[in-house]
């Protein structure tokens, strides 16, 4: 696999999929890049005259397949691998290359939204630091020399019935998981192991407990109208963030006339995503939060309505509760807690508790409460449960103790990293050497793979065959859409190869659908068509047989409560540790690559590292600034990482993101930050990722953060504007002044396009910079080019708190390109390099412009980019990531947000060809497709019904900055809070 | 102006002020001489009176070039802004008059200054390596007056009486002017 | 130097000057690959095959009205014919050989355009418009040339003519129609090509 | 001086029968109040040694000196310049917030510079002020150098340097795709090309019978021949005289507005954007007066190394200082205005941009640079109310350099602190200069004085022919 060349013969000798260099694959002859260059040095070229651009080949099929044409996208309905939470996902394949993910509208879960994460997993599909091949030990190998000693090696231990242990990352795919015990089963003494080094297994363990069921039930945001969130960072990173996101944006819709919304109150001690987003967040330090939830538990269980409905068992803990007194918490906290039990109880069913505690009484505690208000089997569904995030922090902790005890013969580790991001990682280390067979089939050779004897690389998820089941009943299939690019196969290929079954992991899928899932529906007699529709539609819901939600289990409970409320009660206040995760880079398996790393985090702005977040009056009075590294240590446990300065956080807590410090991740991922996951505990039979008591010294460095904005506040400059719902339902609303013009508007005779952002309904995930990223070739820069402020995103989201620092308001504002009709930056540039299309569009003509800046300069929206540096382009692999359609910019040209030019002329051409109109929402932008909350709205001006026309009725439209008057016909929809005022 | 090569004969006289060269000069033209031409080391003002040269008419030319300048100026930006290629910049009206002056202003300079330059050099023979006779020290600090022998009349002690008057410091005769 | 000379000169730079506003939209550029004539690996002949046995364009280059590029025909097309005709020639002979060996062809790209520029087939070739009007008198070419500039200019001339454009007799573009109406023009938006 | 002739035309025959022509010359009224322009009673001879024995000889240990160091600095600017060309823009401290900085600030500086020369020799020409004379010439060459090193920056700054020509409106194979005539830049184009042009063809025109002069005297054959060839065989005939001094009027008159116009032109690349602190009406005046005056501090520094490094005290006397003094207060006290308005305008404007800009600026992260520039060009050129300063050589020499600081940091402070905190407080940045871009501001005034030094060498530093023209002025 030295070279692209030989990736292509590959792939022909597989598929007989297309090599079609005439399409504008950057591993043929001359790239865009190379052409610019040359077009650039025209002048010193023009002088040696008569010299050609080099001679382009072109290859084409030996056998032309008849359902694919060269140079035409096609559309693969598949899994988003990247998180067990498995969102549908339609892969764009050109030319034989997944170059994009958009979400898959008709998937029930995710419904066309996609993650940050999500998009960045092309990425790491053309990762040029993947394994290419197996390894024995650090030496190259075959597949056959491996499948032959590993095959060996576990025959022993069959004889000698010795301990295997399968450790994976929770896995949802029946099939996968049959595959997985028909390996075990020939072991006399095998067991897969599920884990997850950010877990929420309190959850599942609490439901065992309070409703006899090992599941996480699935939380439906979508049918609550009051969500209580216990720092349960629901929209970011918890569970399954992009469903609920979609559901949470649903319930809060303002976009049809809607006159109520979801009502949303956050518990938490850091600044989180959800909890900068809700209508009320309520700081508290992890104890009162703890008080806050058993004093809930009190009010509801105290209530009438409870002790009315009867049906919950509120009654034999109610009198304990009723003694309780929340002695930490202040008057602002006990009034939001009485307020909301009130709420909570009438009408019953419609609100939702959630919390993001890894303690299993509080989630007990918790079920408690949302059985008490009748949530379950409304908002709070154990039916459908979850089946993503299952995995048991109890199992691995055994397994490492029988590691180090010498008991374990065989550790086969697959997807998983522990020896990074397990908290005792050197225990785990350490273990490894006492077990005999260590087998990695991790996909790089991370800190995991590089202890292991075996490296038998998994293919990418865009490769392999595989199957889910997020929720139950709800089945995809993840189908390959590109042939392997290097020597790897599927976990399933290798434990099948190693159980002595013959038979690829394609035919074990389609036959144990057949045997299971074929017969639990009746519309198609035929398995082929049952198959191929499935495919098609990338996701397969039988008819459920409707499971009636178990009875509430109080047996218990009144321990539970009693130890919380000591707990709560003793915990010494002094500085506590919160880790958390990053919507970027979660926990930290993905850390190599860029797009993910150089993603500004929604709140803190901060990309390419982690920090200790601490309160502004924390660091005043302790007289630490912004970047000064300091020390935080807990007994053995020590990191060395910089402050950052974070309004909304609460003084006694300091926050560190997991995810970062990776050694062995690769170029982009290596000694990113800092490793916080010694910090984690396990207590009473779940990790613990709060801590209290820890140690915080100040060194004498200090670093400068690579921040993409750094001013947090709008200045009383009226960027954002914001109603409360009690006003909007009154009518108030903007009212648009019209300015003046000295001449008279171009007109549109064909179209105008025009976009809508509802920043009501933005949460500021990011998954549109990420999409637009991949979309669009936008580069990455780096850290210190960040730091220089020169990070080339198109589309960015602004986020501003406003008011007392120590408790703000937090707004986001994505801005990209408004493709002004009177733009600023047109009329500057010399060379007509940017002018107004027919259609409404600021073009930008990277071979025409010279890069004088003044266009940069004159943009108020500062949307701007410039090609400071030649950006590398020089990886063939990583470059097949690269969109055709979109011309890669050379040094010393401007950039910027096209409304995805090349999207809207591929829908005009192909409704041209057929001789039609175009549909309005038939054109999406990148942004626009991934928004799992639908806050970005694009369409035809010139239609009056168009969705985007219509939205701009909206009594709360509004340009930014219209005093300008460079008319664009990009509008944002006001911030609505469900609030009496704002 | 006299053509050079009917110029047969000359007669110059050289002077040390300028006062003297002026009346020298005046009183020669009145008294009925050709004077060929003056040399002076600097520009002598009311030379031009006492030797009755026509003022020039370059001014009319540089008028002239301006307007030629300004209307390709204003030509060449509505043309191509508005008519050959019209782009909707910035919303800006195709034909956006008030932003083609400072170009046009320009252009109308430029044309002027650059032909009314040129004319002046094409119309004294100024080019490169172009030879003339100069006169001794006439760049330095010496002034000359050249009267123009044409016919057999010229009376040459009258112009020494004349020159002599006026304090001239010396009187060449020569052949052949260029 | 004298009079004469310097007006002679000045004469001279005027034309000059003249010439190159003249034909300066006519002057050869960088990337200008006009009349472009590489030898390919199989001595493939257009005049034969489209000349004279009259075989439509699409019949080989299947994709011109579905997809961005025209596409070059796989060899198993070029058996469609060649297991019976003309089997032993030894151009045919190459192909044979590369589907034994599977082994594609490599042909030489002909008709390159900038990387920035992105052109569809299928839009022009749908919209009526003749592949001689780009390509040239292909079918009496034995060995396929560029025939035309490829420039920006060459585009627009076109596009900028709201007007249906078809060849004369030499083959070079003409004006023929009226007006069609607006909403079919052929765009002059930068971002239609450039983007 | 003026020699007006009055005929009385009186023909009488004498009984020789010989002709004669009687009249009276009324001689020229010198006035006893004036101070002669050059001292030392020169006659014209003096002046022609004076001045051309500076070419001849070999340079001197002074010049040698001056010369090599501006020489490295020349050296560090074109390495600073084949950095930034060959590895991109991003070699300066520029970013996605702050496009432009240092390059345009010293483009604009020594346009600025670029000024005094033409203003001299146009506009106190028509004002027949005849002390410009012994300046104009060098003044002349100092903004020809300065509009040089003005004109590479907008060049170097752009991201493809090597595309420069597309500003041009020539024919193209793009179907002829023109260029947008209006902006700015390429008003700038067009009147930083005219302007150039119009000064050198001015200059060149001024310098011609001084290389005549020269031509006449020089013993070095090489020198012969380059004045032969430059000076057009030129002979002091009368009429060329004569038309000669009608083109050098002409081209006074259209320079005059011309050198209003390039610094108008060029403020309008702020005044017509909309960036705060940019889009302001009052920009052409303030800068046209900024550029004269910084053009002049300019002048004066120069002249007073001149006239010391070649012992011209005679020639340029501390009256043309004083006079030089006078203009820089006039204009000084302009610009000061100017600053006044702005911040009062900005706040009367009740436009929260606008006010928050004069905030910014007085009290923001630049405002060190603000006082800097305030100080220099609002409150010293104030000093030059005495006459003890006017004319106290070393004191001008100082305040001269001062004003140039300040003149410098004014163009940065309207760059930098408008676009570093305009409408979206998210886009906020600050910029710091990068090594190269220093190395370029350092190289630009290593061009200038090393083109100067070479003029000094090659031509008349003072205009022969004018100032003999004068030499009569104040005598008696």
């Amino acid at each position: 696999m030295s070279n692209g060349q030989k990736l292509w013969q590959i792939f022909r000798e597989q598929d007989g999929k297309p090599v079609d260099l005439s399409a504008k694959s950057p591993v043929a002859g001359v790239s865009r890049r190379t052409f610019l260059e040359v077009l650039g040095y025209s002048t010193a070229a023009l002088t040696l005259s008569g010299c050609r651009a080099p001679q382009q080949k072109i290859i084409p099929y030996l056998k032309q397949p008849v359902e694919f044409t060269p140079g035409v996208s096609s559309w693969f309905a598949s899994v988003c691998g990247g998180c067990s939470a498995s969102c549908g996902v339609l892969v764009k394949v050109r030319d034989g290359r997944p170059i994009k993910l958009e979400g898959n509208p008709d998937h029930p879960l995710s419904s066309g939204g996609l993650c940050a994460l999500a998009h960045g997993m092309v990425f790491g599909l053309y990762d040029p630091e993947r394994l290419r091949q197996p390894l024995i030990g650090s030496r190259p190998a075959t597949w056959e020399q491996i499948d032959q000693e590993i095959t060996q090696k576990l025959a022993a231990i069959k004889q000698s019935g010795g301990k295997v242990r399968l450790l994976t990352g929770p896995t949802t795919g029946p099939t996968s998981l049959e595959t997985i015990q028909k390996f075990l089963s020939q072991f006399s003494d095998a067991k897969h192991i599920t884990y997850q080094p950010v877990s929420t297994d309190a959850i599942r363990q609490a439901h065992l407990r309070s409703h006899g069921t090992n599941a996480i039930p699935s939380y439906r945001f979508d049918k609550a109208r009051l969500v209580i969130s216990f720092s349960a960072d629901f929209l970011g990173t918890w569970i399954s963030p992009v469903q609920f996101t979609r559901g949470y944006a649903k319930a809060r819709s303002l976009q049809n006339g809607e006159r109520e919304m979801l009502r949303h109150v956050q518990f938490e001690s850091r600044m989180s995503l959800t909890g900068s987003n809700a209508d009320t967040r309520v700081k508290v330090s992890p104890a009162e939060e703890t008080q806050a939830l058993i004093y809930l538990a009190k009010l509801v269980a105290t209530s009438n309505e409870a002790n009315g409905a009867g049906g919950t068992s509120a009654l034999p803990v109610a009198e304990q509760l009723a003694t309780f007194e929340p002695a930490r918490l202040n008057q602002k906290t006990r009034t939001a807690v009485e307020r909301i039990a009130k709420d909570l109880m009438k009408p019953q069913g419609d609100g939702l508790i959630v919390s993001g505690s890894a303690d299993a009484d509080v989630q007990y505690l918790v079920n408690f409460i949302n059985s008490a208000a009748g949530n379950y089997g409304n908002t709070v569904d154990l039916a459908a449960s979850s089946a993503s995030n299952h995995s048991s922090d109890q199992d691995i902790v055994e397994l490492v103790r029988q590691m180090n005890a010498g008991e374990i013969a065989a550790l086969i580790v697959s997807g998983v990293n522990p020896a990074y991001d397990y908290f005792d990682s050197q225990s785990f280390i350490h273990g490894t050497q006492k077990v005999p067979l260590k087998v990695s089939l991790n996909s790089t050779l991370d800190e995991t793979s590089s202890l292991a004897d075996y490296v038998c690389p998994q293919s990418h998820f865009l490769e392999a065959w595989d199957d889910v089941e997020p929720a139950r009943g709800t089945f995809s299939v993840n189908q390959p859409t590109i042939a392997p690019l290097f020597q790897t196969r599927a976990f399933q290929e290798s434990l099948l190869r190693w159980g002595g079954d013959g038979r690829t992991f394609y035919e074990v899928l389609r036959q144990s659908w057949r045997e299971k899932l074929f017969p639990r529906q009746k519309q198609y007699t035929n398995f082929d068509e049952f198959w191929d529709q499935t495919l098609q539609k990338g996701v397969f819901t039988p008819e459920s047989s409707a499971i009636d939600t178990p009875a509430f289990k109080s047996d218990g409970l009144e321990q539970t409560i009693a130890r919380l409320i000591s707990i709560s009660g003793d915990t010494p206040d002094g500085l506590g540790l919160v880790l958390y995760q990053k919507v970027s880079l979660r926990d930290g398996q993905y850390a190599n690559n860029p797009w993910l790393q150089e993603l500004p985090d929604p709140i803190t702005k901060i990309t390419w590292d982690n920090y200790a977040s601490v309160s502004p009056r924390y660091a005043a009075t302790t007289g630490l600034e912004e970047g000064r590294v300091v020390r935080i240590s807990k007994g053995p446990a020590w990191i060395e990482v910089p402050v950052h300065i974070q309004p909304g956080q609460h003084d006694d807590v300091v926050a560190i993101a997991l995810g970062y410090g990776r050694t062995k991740a690769g170029k982009a991922g290596n000694n990113v930050g800092a490793n916080a996951y010694a910090f984690v505990a396990f207590t009473e039979g779940t990790f613990r990722y709060q801590t209290a008591g820890i140690k915080l010294e100040k060194t004498s460095n200090r670093i400068e953060f690579a921040q993409s904005q750094t001013k947090d506040s709008m200045e009383d400059r009226p960027l954002v504007r914001e109603l409360a719902l009690a006003d909007y339902t009154k009518g108030k609303g903007e009212t648009e002044e019209e300015y003046g013009s000295l001449w008279s508007p171009h007109d549109y005779p064909e179209h105008k396009w025009g976009m809508a952002v509802d920043l009501s309904a933005c949460v500021g995930c990011a998954a549109c910079v990420v999409s637009c990223q991949a979309e669009n070739n936008v580069p990455v820069v780096g850290k210190d080019e960040v730091r220089r402020r020169r990070e080339m995103h198109w589309i960015r989201i602004d986020r501003y708190f406003e008011g007392d620092r120590e408790d703000p308001k937090v707004f986001y504002q994505p801005v990209m390109c408004q493709q002004c009709d009177n733009a600023s930056c047109e009329s500057v540039c010399p060379v007509l390099a940017t002018v107004h299309s027919s259609e409404g569009l600021n073009m930008q003509v990277y071979n025409r412009c010279v890069g004088t800046r003044y266009c940069e300069n004159n943009c108020p929206y500062k949307v701007r980019r410039f090609n400071w540096f030649e950006y590398p382009h020089s990886d063939p692999i990583a470059n097949l990531a690269l969109n055709p359609d979109v011309t890669v910019r050379s040094r010393g040209v401007m950039e910027k947000c096209t409304f995805c030019v090349q999207r809207i002329e591929e829908v005009k051409i192909r409704a041209r060809n057929e001789g039609r109109a175009i549909n309005d929402n038939e054109i999406q932008p990148a942004c626009q497709q991934s928004c799992p909350a639908n806050a970005i709205i694009f369409g035809d001006l010139t239609d009056v019904k168009s969705r985007v026309a219509q939205l701009k009725k909206s009594g709360r439209n509004y340009t930014l900055l219209d005093e300008l008057n460079e008319r664009p016909p990009t509008s944002y929809l006001a911030k609505v809070r469900n609030s009496e005022e704002v | 102006m006299p053509n050079i090569e009917s110029a047969k004969r000359f007669t110059a006289a050289f002077f040390e002020r300028e006062e003297d060269l002026i009346a020298g000069a005046a009183e020669a033209r009145l008294a009925g001489f050709e004077v060929y031409d003056v040399y002076t080391p600097y520009p002598v003002h009311g030379m031009d009176r006492a030797v009755a040269l026509p003022p020039s008419r370059l001014t009319w030319i540089a008028l002239l070039a301006g307007a030629l300048g300004l209307v390709f100026g204003l030509t060449l930006q509505v043309w191509t802004s508005a008519y050959d290629w019209p782009l909707n910049v910035g919303g800006k009206p195709f034909n956006s008059f008030p932003l083609f002056i400072p170009v046009t202003f320009e252009l109308t300079v430029l044309f002027s200054g650059l032909i009314a330059i040129g004319v002046l050099f094409a119309r004294n023979r100024m080019w490169l390596f172009s030879k003339r006779r100069v006169f001794e020290r006439v760049t330095d600090d010496r002034f000359v007056l050249v009267l123009k022998q044409s016919d057999a009349s010229f009376d040459i002690d009258k112009a020494q009486r004349l020159f002599s008057r006026h304090h001239a410091i010396d009187v060449v005769e020569g052949d052949q002017f260029v | 130097m004298s009079l004469r000379t310097a007006q002679i000169i000045s004469l001279l730079v005027t034309l000059i000057g003249v010439a190159v506003v003249w034909q300066g939209s006519n002057f050869r550029g960088l990337g200008n690959q006009q009349g472009y004539q590489p030898a390919q690996p199989i001595n493939f002949s257009h005049k034969v095959h489209a000349g004279d046995n009259q075989i439509q364009c699409l019949y080989c280059h299947s994709s011109a009205d579905k997809s961005n590029v025209a596409g070059i025909p796989a060899a198993s097309t070029c058996m469609n014919c060649h297991t019976k005709i003309l089997k032993d020639s030894p151009e045919i002979q190459k192909i044979v050989a590369a589907l034994a060996q599977n082994k594609p062809v490599e042909w030489v790209k002909v008709n390159d355009l900038p990387d920035h520029v992105a052109f569809n087939h299928s839009r022009h070739v749908t919209a009526g418009v003749k592949c001689q009007l780009c390509h040239g008198p292909v079918e009496t070419m034995d060995r396929v040339e560029q025939f035309d500039a490829l420039s920006m200019g060459f585009c627009v001339a076109c596009h900028r003519t709201h007007r249906e454009v078809t060849l004369d007799e030499n083959g070079r573009p003409t004006v023929t129609k009226e007006a069609t109406p607006k909403r079919l023009m052929a765009s002059t938006d930068c971002s239609v090509c450039h983007h | 001086m003026a020699v007006s002739v009055r005929e009385v035309g009186r023909v009488e025959i004498n009984e020789t029968g010989q002709q004669t022509a009687s009249f009276e010359i009324a001689h020229p009224v010198y006035s006893k109040l004036r101070s002669p322009l050059i001292l030392g009673h020169k006659s014209y001879a003096d002046v022609t040694r004076d001045i051309c024995q500076l070419l001849d000889p070999k340079p001197g240990r002074g010049w040698w000196i001056s010369f090599s160091v501006s020489l490295v600095l020349l050296v560090i600017g074109v390495v600073a310049a084949v950095h930034t060309v060959t590895t991109g823009i991003g070699t300066w401290g520029l970013n996605k917030t702050v496009g432009w900085a240092f390059g345009i600030t010293n483009f604009v500086f020594w346009i600025g510079i670029g000024h005094a020369g033409t203003f001299i020799s146009a506009i106190l020409f028509l004002f027949n002020q005849k002390w410009r004379t012994s300046v104009n010439r060098s003044a002349e060459a100092m903004t020809l150098i300065a509009v040089m090193c003005a004109g590479l920056f907008p060049i170097i700054h752009m991201g493809r340097p090597w595309l420069f020509y597309w500003v041009l409106p020539y024919p193209n194979t793009r179907g002829t795709l023109w260029v947008n005539f209006r902006s700015p830049l390429l008003w700038d184009f067009f009147a930083i090309s005219t302007y150039f042009t119009i000064s050198a063809v001015f200059w060149y025109l001024g310098l011609v019978p001084d290389l005549a002069t020269a031509r006449d005297r020089t013993k070095s054959k090489l020198r012969q021949t380059l004045y032969r060839a430059m000076s057009l065989g030129w002979n002091g005939s009368n009429r060329t005289w004569s038309r000669y001094e009608t083109v050098y009027t002409v081209l006074a008159a259209l320079a005059t507005p011309l050198v209003l116009s390039v610094h108008s032109i060029v403020s309008f690349d702020f005044a017509t954007s909309l960036i705060p602190g940019w889009h302001s009406t009052i920009f052409p005046p303030y800068f046209v007066a900024g550029a004269v005056f910084s053009g002049f501090a300019m002048v004066m520094t120069l002249m007073i190394l001149v006239r010391k490094l070649m012992h011209l005290e005679d020639y340029i006397t501390a009256q043309h200082l004083e006079n030089m003094c006078k203009v820089a207060l006039l204009t000084g006290s302009i610009v000061g205005l100017a600053y006044v308005t702005e911040i009062f305008i900005g706040v009367y404007s009740g436009n929260p941009n606008e006010i928050f800009v004069i905030i910014n600026r007085g009290l923001g992260p630049y405002a060190w640079a603000y006082w800097i520039m305030f100080s220099c060009n609002a409150l010293v050129p104030q000093l030059f109310w005495f006459k003890k300063l006017r004319t106290s050589i070393p004191a001008i020499f100082t305040l001269s350099i001062l004003i140039n600081v300040g003149m410098w940091f004014e163009r940065f402070v309207i760059i930098v602190t408008s676009l570093h905190r305009d409408f979206l407080p998210s886009s906020w940045a600050m910029y710091t200069p990068t090594i190269t871009e220093v190395g370029l501001l350092v190289g630009s005034f290593g061009l200038f004085f090393t083109a100067f030094l070479i003029f000094l060498r090659l031509f008349p530093v003072i205009s022969i022919n004018e100032v003999k023209g004068v030499l009569g002025y104040a005598k008696h």
